[in-house]
């Protein structure tokens, strides 16, 4: 790779400089290169970032590529913005949980399952940018539907939706009803 | 008072960490191992009551939702308590009164699970930091380049001049309120903004837009006005011919001082 | 500087997440470090980024410290934010043909003919270089004059003004007209 210096050292800018993740198409295309190459130049990357002397990491994505800060560096991040990050609400955490595996959804159905008005925890994911209006859902009212950001699956290092770890909500339910039934079936 | 309450025997619980009636009511039913399919509801419904009178007590926010769930709790209770109806024993396959609580207990439970898990994954994950990028400060360092007026023909420019006297000819701006309520000087406005745009002059009859009775004697008094003003002024080639009428040198002073 | 792993790793990454540049002092504040040992950090890290393999450049800015990317990185960066150029917008051809037709003529004019206010459009076309303030109208206020410019006639391949093609006024009232017509027909 050694005649890849140039490319090498362009992914490195451009990974400085784009705002959101870069895809492999993408930078291949900039870059001139096959998409072979490029995840070849990132593997290549990620290596030098591993040196404990380097506080550069690169995350995934979406299929794209983001380049941050290693976890172990937060505190020095933290001391700069004045601020230990603190961790979610656990309010925060239940209104997260339901977009993420139901979106879209209306902040009214999320106050329905929550069984409590979610509107602060809600507003608080918008501000961080976990979470974001996504669209309008149809009929009276026309409601904000709102689903999951990029940003949300960079902060909980998940790679795509897909990641999330499973729940299988349509079984659990099906199990209430199933139980629910053979109780009544007792009386 | 507050001895009194905490004297009150019953199940130690943690108040304030509840996110709201659900999540206390699942907690009790954890607490007492009880099946979630089959919720003693007298007991519960108690429960639930005593639990939120001690929040109450404790001066923490007992918001509605509590209020209405303990409401519902009691309406389950009492349709345990009065005797069947004969039509519901004939029907045999009555719903469950919980059923709908129990559904959405479940599905609760389920998200308070997931919620669990994210929050695992937040602190398993560690925490990052990015850059956060300027994309008009990294652009302007770039010179646009290339013809601005790349793909604009004459025909373009001629078009987006037209545009401006469409809007002329239709008086956007009298034909938004009701023919009484123009000004004389917003129909001022409309007349010397046609008689304007049109160097070669503008017929008189162009001018009168028969919209109403009312709006054909404002304009003609702000025909007059802009003449006796000396903003616009008449010519006529013959005697029987049509008058034209063109800008004057003065036309544009109503802007001064803009 | 092998001990320092930890540090020079927490520069760099200050160094990304900071925006604005960031001065010796407050380094070696929040890295628990001396101002020399800092100095030597960044020098250390200099010499990682001079290799050809990388694509970064620490600047230094009213004493201030910052990464960017290399110069030789820019065609890079150039093609990821490439911009199409963006064509004029309605509102600014609108003002660009009162202009050719009228000029000079002030932002008042350009206003009262439009019925609508011009700023932006007038802003674009300054900024586009194809018009230009070609002096100040006498009266109250001095309102700025405006005129086009040479890159307009060259566009058009023009002379001069005078071979500006003559509008047919009298058409455009025509169709104006008609299409007043139709849609007081219709209401």
């Amino acid at each position: 790779m050694l005649f890849r210096e140039t490319e090498i050292a362009g992914l490195e800018a451009l990974l400085l400089v784009a705002g959101e993740p870069l895809t492999i198409e993408h930078l291949a295309n900039i870059l001139d290169l096959n998409s072979p190459d490029i995840l070849e130049l990132l593997s290549e990357l990620r290596q030098r970032y591993s040196s404990p002397a380097c506080g550069f990491m690169i995350f995934e994505v979406n299929g794209g590529f983001k380049l941050g800060t290693k976890p172990e560096m937060s505190h020095y991040i933290e001391t700069l913005y004045h601020q230990p990050t603190q961790g979610l609400s656990g309010a925060a955490l239940e209104v997260l949980a339901i977009i993420a595996y139901k979106q879209p959804v209306t902040k009214g159905e999320i106050d329905f399952l929550r069984g409590v008005q979610s509107d602060r925890a809600l507003a608080t994911l918008v501000e961080k940018g976990l979470t974001k209006e996504i669209g309008r859902k149809e009929g009276p009212g026309r409601p904000i539907l709102y689903g999951t950001t990029e940003q949300f699956l960079l902060h909980f290092g998940l790679k795509s939706l897909k990641n999330l770890p499973e729940l299988d909500f349509e079984k659990m339910r099906e199990e209430a009803r199933e139980e629910l039934d053979e109780e009544l079936d007792k009386e | 008072m507050k001895k009194e309450v905490l004297a009150k025997p019953g199940p130690y619980i943690e108040l304030p960490a509840f996110q709201g009636p659900l999540d206390l009511l699942l907690h009790l039913i954890q607490q007492e191992k009880i099946d979630i399919y089959d919720i003693p509801i007298a007991k519960i419904a108690d429960q639930f009551i005593d639990a939120v009178r001690q929040m109450d007590d404790l001066d923490m926010e007992v918001t509605s939702e509590f209020l209405v769930l303990a409401a519902q709790l009691l309406y389950i209770k009492s349709r345990y308590l009065l005797p069947k109806l004969p039509k519901e024993e004939a029907e045999g396959e009555a719903e469950d009164p919980r059923q709908e609580l129990v559904e959405r207990l479940i599905a609760y439970r389920s998200f308070k699970e997931a919620a669990l898990i994210l929050g695992e994954l937040e602190v398993s994950s560690g925490k990052k930091y990015f850059r956060t990028v300027d994309i008009n400060e990294i652009r302007s360092q770039f010179k646009e380049e290339g013809d601005p007026l790349e793909g604009v023909a004459f025909t373009d420019l001629w078009e987006a001049f037209s545009h401006v006297i469409v809007r002329a000819e239709q008086g956007v701006e009298t034909k938004t309120v009701e023919p009484d309520e123009i000004s004389i000087d917003k129909m001022m406005d409309d007349v010397l903004r046609r008689v304007i745009l049109h160097p070669h002059g503008t017929r008189f009859s162009q001018l009168i837009r028969g919209n109403s009775r009312m709006e054909v004697i404002m304009s003609f008094l702000a025909l007059l006005e802009l003449l006796k003003e000396g903003k616009i002024r008449c010519e006529q080639s013959a005697p029987q011919q049509d008058i034209h009428l063109l800008p004057t040198e003065k036309a544009w002073e109503f802007t001064e001082g803009e």
